[in-house]
């Protein structure tokens, strides 16, 4: 009996339909590897399949903790931690594992919203267009509040026009270039969460 | 034959895999917890656990459990971190309210608050985050202060000091997840078998394989698994099956920052348990207990085991779980009684009855 | 102390579980019992705003019982220096220090330098406040003038020095003194004293931990400097296992002070140059003011590289290599007093990137208001956020104080790239740049504010061109030439380019530089931040560097680079003794190799390499050769870590306790109530609770205090957004003890609001055990605590909780006091619309508050500093 | 706060009932009402520690459909052996209906089995495997084998008049008796294994009730198998239907008063509140039933067809009973707590 229901193979319906493989395997009770259905068998992580996976760094508090995020078809499909760090070892608090969703979920803005004067609602505007009134408005601000000496006739070269809040969160490189660019524009109103 | 109940060496084995990996599972330390909730989250980013607010319009609400915010395990929480402050301590530590100004604790007032409406909740609060304030309840009349003069004032020294003033105080926190037992209730009950014993011996709902028939969530003697709203699958956590499979830990043990959840082979870290409860006794931490840890328990032990400071039931565990299946043999014999009873009844019916 | 570590920095909290594992005992000093607590040895409550006193009291007990690491003190501190003669103590003129006018609410502050010194430069005492604060000093410390003439007494018996003055300043913080001010019973705070000092000696360390619950106060610069004394005190500052940690709460909030976004510095805490420096010589002069020793004395190297990569070839030694082209700043010019500007008129345009200040700056409705009086503002997060949506939902709208038709402000909200979709460093809690590298591309309008910089640049730049202006050749000829990627007019600029600029470059080599002490005063090298000089050492991005951890020796040298030099502890001389030692084979760092004749160690050596343990310096010398063989803290102008500050701080030499702007009780020890330097504003929009002397106070009975939970991120703009952290900490509550509850009337889970004088903040209510009433100066003390986390947004919303909070600072870091204040708790959802203002009318009549309430800021003299809106 | 110092306990003291519970997390409700009203309440009520009263287990997910389908398995069980009997006996009317009133049945069941599942287009997977362990499986199991043989004695019943000279019908006409007789041997295992299919759960107030509940569902099943019979069949044919329904309805009775007395603390939701109430009406419908079905039932048809309602209603209520009895021992932890931490508690005694 035995033989000859082992001779059906686990490819046919019948040597797939998992009673058959309680009778005939050593699963005789279905609780295991008969009741596997297909598509449990060799199961494997989505970060096997990462097209690439890109060292990266936590950007909620200070520790620093180091991140693996793993990328496929272009979208980042996990981020966790990198054991390798002597940091984190690879561990990482609640907002650090829930640096996926922040990346990708719903909330994130895609497109540039713009508010005109006295309007009640956004409107979209295109990038591009929207660097450009920026840079006129700066251009026009820092004259507004221009300052070329005080009253005592000391050299101040600054404007008081502009104001920057921002940077705790940001990259060196771009704190950088901020400070680099206000500081040759004369604005000085440049501050930071390190200020909070 | 295989075994329904007590130790058992080889889970895997018994479920058919031969040439398996060792079986694997969570030591959760809960004395090294800091409650931070990680490894919910990293829970729910692997797996793409929905969270409470996309799964059903309720909303959010506190839970007024202390820092506890999720309720308790289920469909959409796999992680459930447990926040528990007692007026007593933990061994040597010292909790800092001695010599102040303090009255009775209020710990019996806010678990108070929180009970009642738990049980008016539909499934009793046996679910997910359940609300047990419902809006627009009026205040308790005994938690109003007796007299009220609208400018509040200091109390003197010593108004609110002696016998009844606080001074002990500990806050436990614990992460609980499924235990994946060596005999598992949901495994055993399900008809389909969407549940099934993986190579590493833990326990796994076949999301392709479930039709919905609940009959798991009745069958866990934890009250873990649950059947997903809108989704109508049973879900628990599945010691992150997939990730097994390429030699990763699963995201909760991986995200844990003081590493309370531990990955590993259930043998070692049965060990590792052993000999940091040890430590923990020799440090004077006596109500210390391993919970799950034990192969003659009434589920063969836990896949998944804890550490824990304080009876099972503060932490919403049961103290003596044991797995139905452990009955079944009598409980068939019963039903067959009854059956072979029925039978009777019937052919004497008609036996008396005659022909006509 | 000022930390909850467990909730706010819960991975880097792996390392005191794993030390507590080894058998370290944890002390966690708190007002209330937090995650930290709970895991602990010992939780030890203390009153908000209270801890220099309990400092105070802990060096009081190690100087009373000789526990003071006398040796590491005699060698490496200015315990010895001996102070002038006319300066009197805080002990002498009840709460202040010798020097202190009324009128200006500021000290002279010469007679707190060292015997045989000079006052610096030019200062004749008539400079207006603002001119000579510390925030000028940048890179080399405070001038002292010739410290290296400072009178010593080695024995430090002498009665005028530091040593002797330290213990006379806080003899009065007695075990007694500190349970009436902090509210800790004295048995918890001798133990507290018992575990420190029985762990701080040549076998042991002990380490320090502190956050913005240390900083965000009106003597917050002084809590530290009581900490780094009482460290310095026990030897526990450049030896493994010790040190002060500053635990930061954004990913790159070092780097934004290393390379700065802040009015005060330039790169590298280089000093801002002021209205006074009218030339690069002044500026340095102004640097080097009297100190002569250390690596701080190199500030011109380091200043011209900056403008050598600023201006680039148009830095030329002719034109002061660009110098007079910098901004002079005058004065404040914080967040705080920018966003006063606005409401006042003065500020056309403001960009806030990547920060949540309608949510998460103290007195948001101030920021609000400012915000609702711009010309434009721009906005660039990852997610919308409540400061860019101020005209439409912020609590103004509902009370009528903001009406969108009438609010001219234009918006431009920007998406920004997220952490993954960009690559470039940050810079951890210590001091460590991490390079992540870019896995995808930001899609849509997202750009990274790389991008939003070097294009605005570029178009203002274009908008300049061919300008003849003088204010105009700054912008002209700035160096914006850094590498870019891709084609046209919109490229990507280079972050890594941006990376060597930043490490330097020896200009007539091309090459990059191997470290700070490679820059050069004479224009041949460019650095834009010389404490980051070594970044890119041997043309390898060594912050990209990722050796596992198991691969590589207990300092992880080769993860990451650390300014500066890779140097994992600062400091490290003094980890070993005055000959070059180590203190014990356990507590081994650093050492003198006498073979080698060189220093070495486990770490970097943080002192000149060959300089000998035995070295004296020859006269005249400057900067690093200037520093003896003991010399271990070698950015101080006279190579001394600092117990008594003879310069630099504006509101003592020594740390004083004084009660918060804002409290319910009178100073116990002095007269003196608050930081009598403090910064105030009393102005209609900024009202302050009373405090005792004042009346009034009894309106506000309670003490506030905010803080983090470990489910949100600062103003929630990364978190209340997303699901998964939503669900865990859902709403806003405020937490009180069973015994406030009880006395007004709080039901748990029941609503209440908490009231200032400046906003009604409506909370769940959660009773808990975790707070106690403390009793402080004989009578019961309640506090509460809420997160301040929530807004208006977000899947998840809740009042401002800053916005309970007014504005008054720390007067040498122009840091605001949020971490303490006064409240009143009322139970019920509190009033809507108009009548929530008619509350705070009535709750601000019934505690008699105007705009001089709170600005008599010494207690001792009547003058009151209040500001007018024009 | 009242009692000891709870530092001074021994930590691993287990709940007696002495413990103050209410100084401890979550316990609340006892402990503090005692308090609160001065005098301890005249019943002591059990004492016991959770975490802020929450459930240990998870309620049932299932709704009435599943009580509802415990009573059309049982009918058709019930209905099937009748059937049989009738046939064998030359009761062709009582046949007739029982055939028709167990597929009826049967159907029912089903409908309501596969309607409760969350994935209801996923039924056959239930046929899957064959798992001893599960009674869900093993029913399925009884119920396909049970299913196969009273469909094919009804479909019999219901071919029309014009067809039954074809020979598929001829041929159904000679299996029906062989297939209906398999049907009345497979429905014991029906009737029962409902029993089972409930208290192997974790459930309080299914499990502890594991030696009775096979004992109350065959009585009811018979019950309502005979009642059923009662009602549709004739005075004349239905007399081993009467029996039948009379010794099912006796023993229904008996064993779900023994199971109820048998119970300790999870008896409570056997008794009170609502389902106290359906299962008090069970109980007098179905001792009314028998009353009517002793004493009426073989004289009038009316009284006949009013005493098989009786043992319907009192059946169906039975299993609305047990069912929600069990909902609610899910509901309160200390159905699960207290005698798991008395077990634990002697077990530390004893050693």
């Amino acid at each position: 009996m035995r033989t000859w229901l082992g001779s059906i193979g686990a490819s046919t319906p019948l040597g797939s339909w998992p009673v058959y493989r309680q009778l005939t395997g050593t699963d005789r009770l279905g609780r295991g590897a008969a009741a596997q259905s297909p598509q449990h068998v060799g199961l494997r992580p989505r970060t096997a399949s990462a097209d690439r996976v890109a060292g990266s760094v936590c950007p909620y508090c200070a520790v620093g903790c180091a991140q693996k995020v793993y990328v496929r078809d272009e979208q980042v499909v996990q981020i966790e931690g990198d054991p390798d760090s002597p940091i984190s070892r690879g561990r990482l608090c609640p907002k650090g594992s829930a640096s996926l969703q922040l990346v990708t979920g719903p909330q994130r803005l895609d497109k540039v919203r713009y508010r005109a004067p006295y309007a009640t609602e956004w409107t979209e505007l295109d990038l591009h267009e929207a660097m450009e009134m920026i840079a006129d408005r700066v251009v026009a601000a820092r004259e507004r509040g221009w300052q070329e000496r005080d009253a005592q006739g000391r050299r101040l070269n600054r404007t008081v026009g502009l104001a920057a809040l921002g940077g705790a969160t940001l990259d060196n490189e771009e704190n950088y270039l901020l400070k680099k660019l206000f500081t040759a524009m004369g604005a000085i109103q440049i501050e930071n969460q390190a200020r909070i | 034959m295989s075994r329904l109940y007590g130790p058992l060496d080889d889970v895997a084995g018994d479920a058919g895999h031969v040439e398996h990996p060792p079986r694997v599972g969570f030591f959760t330390d809960t004395s090294v917890c800091i409650g931070c909730k990680a490894c919910e989250v990293a829970c729910k980013e692997w797996n793409a656990v929905p969270s409470r607010n996309e799964n059903d319009g309720a909303g959010l609400d506190l839970l007024g459990m202390s820092f506890d915010n999720t309720g308790m395990l289920g469909a959409d929480s796999w992680r459930h971190v447990a926040f528990v402050e007692q007026p007593r301590r933990t061994g040597h530590q010292e909790p800092g309210f001695a010599g102040l100004p303090t009255g009775p604790s209020g710990i019996p007032e806010t678990a108070g608050a929180v009970e009642p409406r738990l049980q008016e909740a539909p499934r009793g609060g046996s679910e997910l985050g359940t609300n047990p304030l419902p809006t627009g309840a009026p205040e308790p009349q005994e938690l109003r202060p007796t007299e009220n003069l609208g400018m509040p004032g200091f109390s003197r020294p010593g108004d609110l000091t002696g016998a009844e003033s606080r001074t002990d105080f500990r806050w436990l926190m614990a992460s609980d997840v499924c235990k994946h037992c060596t005999h598992a209730g949901c495994l055993d009950v399900c008809p389909t078998g969407a549940l099934f014993r993986t190579e590493f011996g833990t326990v796994v709902v076949q999301q392709d394989i479930c039709n919905g028939c609940g009959y798991c969530v009745s069958g866990c003697p934890y009250g873990v698994i649950d059947r997903r709203q809108h989704d109508g699958r049973a879900n628990k956590c599945t010691l992150c099956y997939d990730r097994l499979g390429d030699g990763l830990e699963p995201a909760c043990a991986k995200a844990c920052p003081t590493d309370s959840i531990q990955f590993g082979e259930l043998d070692e870290l049965r060990e590792r348990a052993d000999r940091r409860l040890a430590q923990l006794h020799d440090l004077g931490v006596s109500e210390a207990r391993l919970y799950g840890r034990d192969p003659d328990d009434g589920v063969g032990g836990d896949g998944a085991f804890f550490l824990l400071l304080d009876e099972p039931e503060v932490y919403g565990l049961p103290p003596d779980p044991h797995v139905p299946t452990r009955d079944a043999p009598a409980m068939w014999k019963r039903a067959g009684q009854a059956a072979a009873a029925f039978l009777l009844a019937g052919l004497a019916a008609f036996v008396a009855g005659g022909r006509r | 102390m000022g930390s909850n570590m467990a909730e706010a920095h819960p991975v880097g909290f792996q390392w005191v579980m794993e030390a507590k594992g080894r058998g370290a005992r944890v002390i966690h000093i708190d007002p209330r019992f937090t995650r930290t607590s709970a895991v602990a040895d010992t939780y030890v409550p203390i009153r908000a705003g209270s801890d220099i006193a309990f400092l105070g009291g802990v060096i009081r007990y190690v100087l009373d019982n000789d526990l003071d690491f006398r040796e590491y003190v005699a060698a490496y501190t200015n315990g010895s220096f001996l102070v002038r003669e006319d300066f009197a103590d805080t002990e002498d003129l009840d709460g202040l220090f010798s020097g202190y006018d009324p009128g200006t609410g500021t000290y002279e502050r010469d007679s707190w330098l060292y015997e045989g010194t000079e006052p610096s430069g030019d200062d004749d005492g008539a400079r207006a406040k603002t001119l000579s604060e510390p925030f000028q000093a940048g890179a080399s410390g405070a001038g002292v003038g010739g410290a290296d003439r400072a009178e010593r007494d080695p024995t430090l018996q002498h009665p005028r020095c530091v040593f002797q003055i330290l213990k006379r300043h806080f003899a009065r913080y007695t075990p007694e003194m500190v349970e009436r001010v902090c509210g800790t019973p004295r048995e918890q705070f001798l133990d507290v004293c018992r575990a420190w000092t029985d762990h701080s000696n040549r076998d042991r360390t002990t380490a320090l931990v502190y956050s913005v619950g240390w900083t965000q106060h009106s003597v917050g610069a002084q809590y530290i400097r009581a900490g780094a004394i009482l460290q310095l005190l026990l030897g526990n500052i450049g030896r493994p296992g010790g040190g002060v940690f500053a635990l930061r709460g954004h990913a790159s909030i070092q780097g934004s002070t290393d390379i700065p976004t802040l009015f005060n510095l330039l790169p590298g805490y280089l000093a801002m140059p002021s209205v006074e420096h009218t030339d690069l010589d002044t500026w340095l002069a102004d640097q080097r003011t009297g100190g002569h020793k250390g690596y701080g004395y190199d500030v011109d190297a380091y200043m011209v590289s900056l403008l050598k990569e600023y201006f680039g070839d148009a830095a030329t030694p002719e034109n002061d290599f660009g110098f007079d082209w910098l901004p002079r700043i005058s004065g404040d010019h914080g967040t705080y007093r920018t966003v006063m500007d606005m409401i006042d008129g003065k500020v056309s345009g403001y960009f806030v990137l990547g920060q949540n200040p309608a949510v998460g700056s103290a007195h948001g409705k101030l920021q609000r208001l400012g915000m609702a009086n711009l010309d434009w503002l721009v906005v660039r997060d990852l997610n919308e956020i409540e400061t860019a949506t101020f005209w439409r939902d912020s609590p103004e709208i509902e009370t009528g104080e903001i009406v969108p038709e009438r609010c001219r402000t234009e918006v431009f909200l920007m998406p920004a790239a997220s952490h993954v979709e960009k690559e470039g460093t940050f810079t951890q809690t210590q001091r460590m740049l991490q390079w992540r590298t870019k896995a995808v591309e930001p899609s849509g309008d997202r750009r990274s504010e790389l991008w939003f910089a070097y294009h605005l640049g570029r178009l203002v730049r274009a908008r300049l061109a061919g300008s003849t202006q003088e204010r105009d050749q700054p912008m002209l000829n700035l160096a914006w030439d850094y590498a870019t990627e891709g084609e046209g007019e919109w490229v990507e600029p280079s972050a890594d380019d941006v990376l060597r600029r930043i490490n330097g470059h020896d200009l007539t080599t091309g090459e990059l530089l191997p470290d700070y002490l490679g820059l050069k005063a004479d224009g041949s090298t460019s650095c834009g931040c010389w404490i980051y000089s070594g970044v890119y050492a041997e043309g390898v991005n060594q912050a990209a560097r990722r050796k596992p951890h198991t691969e590589q020796g207990p300092y992880d040298a080769e993860w990451g680079w650390t300014w500066p030099s890779n140097r994992r502890v600062l400091y490290n001389r003094a980890s070993a003794d005055p000959e070059g030692r180590p203190w014990s084979e356990r507590k081994k760092l650093v050492w003198w190799d006498a073979d080698e004749r060189a220093w070495t160690g486990h770490d970097i050596p943080d002192f000149p390499r060959t300089t000998p343990p035995g070295h004296q310096p020859p006269d005249g010398a400057t900067g690093p050769e200037a520093l003896s063989g003991d010399d271990a803290f070698i950015m101080q102008p006279d190579g001394k870590a600092w117990l008594f500050a003879p310069h630099g701080l504006l509101d003592g030499p020594l740390p004083t306790h004084y009660e918060p702007h804002e409290s319910p009780v009178r100073n116990p020890l002095y007269r003196q109530q608050g930081n009598p330097t403090r910064k105030v504003y009393g102005r209609p929009d900024n009202p302050s609770n009373p405090a005792p002397p004042e009346s009034g106070s009894d309106v506000f009975p309670y003490v506030l205090t905010a803080a983090r939970l470990t489910e949100h991120h600062t103003a929630g703009g990364m978190s209340r957004q997303l699901p998964y952290l939503s669900e865990l900490q859902p709403a806003l509550f405020v937490e009180v003890s069973p015994e406030l509850a009880r006395e007004r009337g709080l039901t748990h889970l029941g609503d209440a609001h908490v009231v200032t004088s400046r906003a009604a903040v409506q909370a769940r209510v959660v009773v808990t055990d975790r707070l106690a009433p403390l009793r402080v100066d004989g009578r019961v003390v309640h506090q509460v605590w809420l997160p301040y986390h929530f807004g208006h947004t977000g899947l998840v919303s809740g009042d401002v909780v800053n916005d309970l909070f007014g504005v008054v600072e720390d007067s040498n870091v122009f840091i605001q006091e949020s971490k303490v204040a006064t409240c009143d708790v009322r139970p019920g959802p509190r009033p809507r619309g108009p009548a929530l203002r008619a509350l705070l009318d009535e709750v601000r009549a019934a505690a008699g508050i105007t705009v001089a309430t709170g600005t008599r800021i010494a207690t001792a003299h009547d003058v009151r500093h209040t500001e007018e809106t024009s | 706060m009242t009692g000891p110092d709870p530092a001074e306990l021994p930590s691993d003291a287990g709940g007696s009932a002495a413990r103050s519970a209410e100084m401890f997390q979550g316990v609340g409700r006892r402990g503090r009402h005692r308090r609160r009203g001065g005098e301890p309440t005249v019943v002591p009520e059990a004492e016991f520690r959770s975490y802020y009263g929450r459930p240990v287990l998870k309620a049932p997910v299932w709704e009435w459909k599943i009580a509802a389908y415990l009573f059309c398995g049982g009918l058709a069980a019930g209905s099937s052996v009748v059937a049989a009997g009738a046939d064998l006996t030359g009761r062709p009317a009582l046949r007739r209906s029982s055939r028709l009133g167990a597929l009826g049945a049967l159907l029912a069941s089903m409908y309501f089995l596969v309607s409760d599942l969350g994935r209801p287009a996923r039924f056959h997977h239930m046929l899957r495997v064959l798992k001893p362990t599960s009674p869900m499986s093993v029913g399925t199991w009884i119920l396909s084998a049970f299913g196969a043989g009273a469909g094919a004695a009804a479909v019999e019943e219901m071919v029309p008049r014009r067809w039954r000279r074809t020979w598929p019908a001829r041929l159904l006409r000679r299996l029906a008796r062989p297939l209906g007789i398999s049907a009345a041997a497979t429905a014991p295992g029906v009737a029962s294994y409902t029993a089972v299919l409930l208290s192997h759960t974790a459930v309080p107030g299914w499990n502890q009730v594991r030696d009775e509940l096979p004992f109350v569902f065959v009585g009811s099943a018979a019950a309502s198998g005979g009642g059923f019979g009662m009602l549709c069949a004739p005075v004349a044919e239905a007399g081993p239907a009467r029996a039948f329904a009379a010794v099912g309805a006796a023993g229904e009775l008996l064993a779900s008063r023994v199971m109820e007395h048998r119970l300790g603390l999870v008896g409570e939701v056997y008794r009170e509140g609502h389902v106290g109430r359906l299962r008090k009406a069970s109980e007098a419908l179905t001792a009314a039933g028998l009353a009517g079905t002793l004493l009426v039932a073989h004289r009038s048809r009316v009284g006949a067809a009013a005493s098989g309602l009786a043992l319907l209603a009192g059946s169906a209520l039975q299993r609305f009973g047990v069912f929600e009895a069990g909902v609610a021992s899910t509901k309160d932890p200390k159905y699960v707590v207290v005698p798991q931490r008395q077990r634990v508690d002697a077990r530390n005694t004893a050693s």
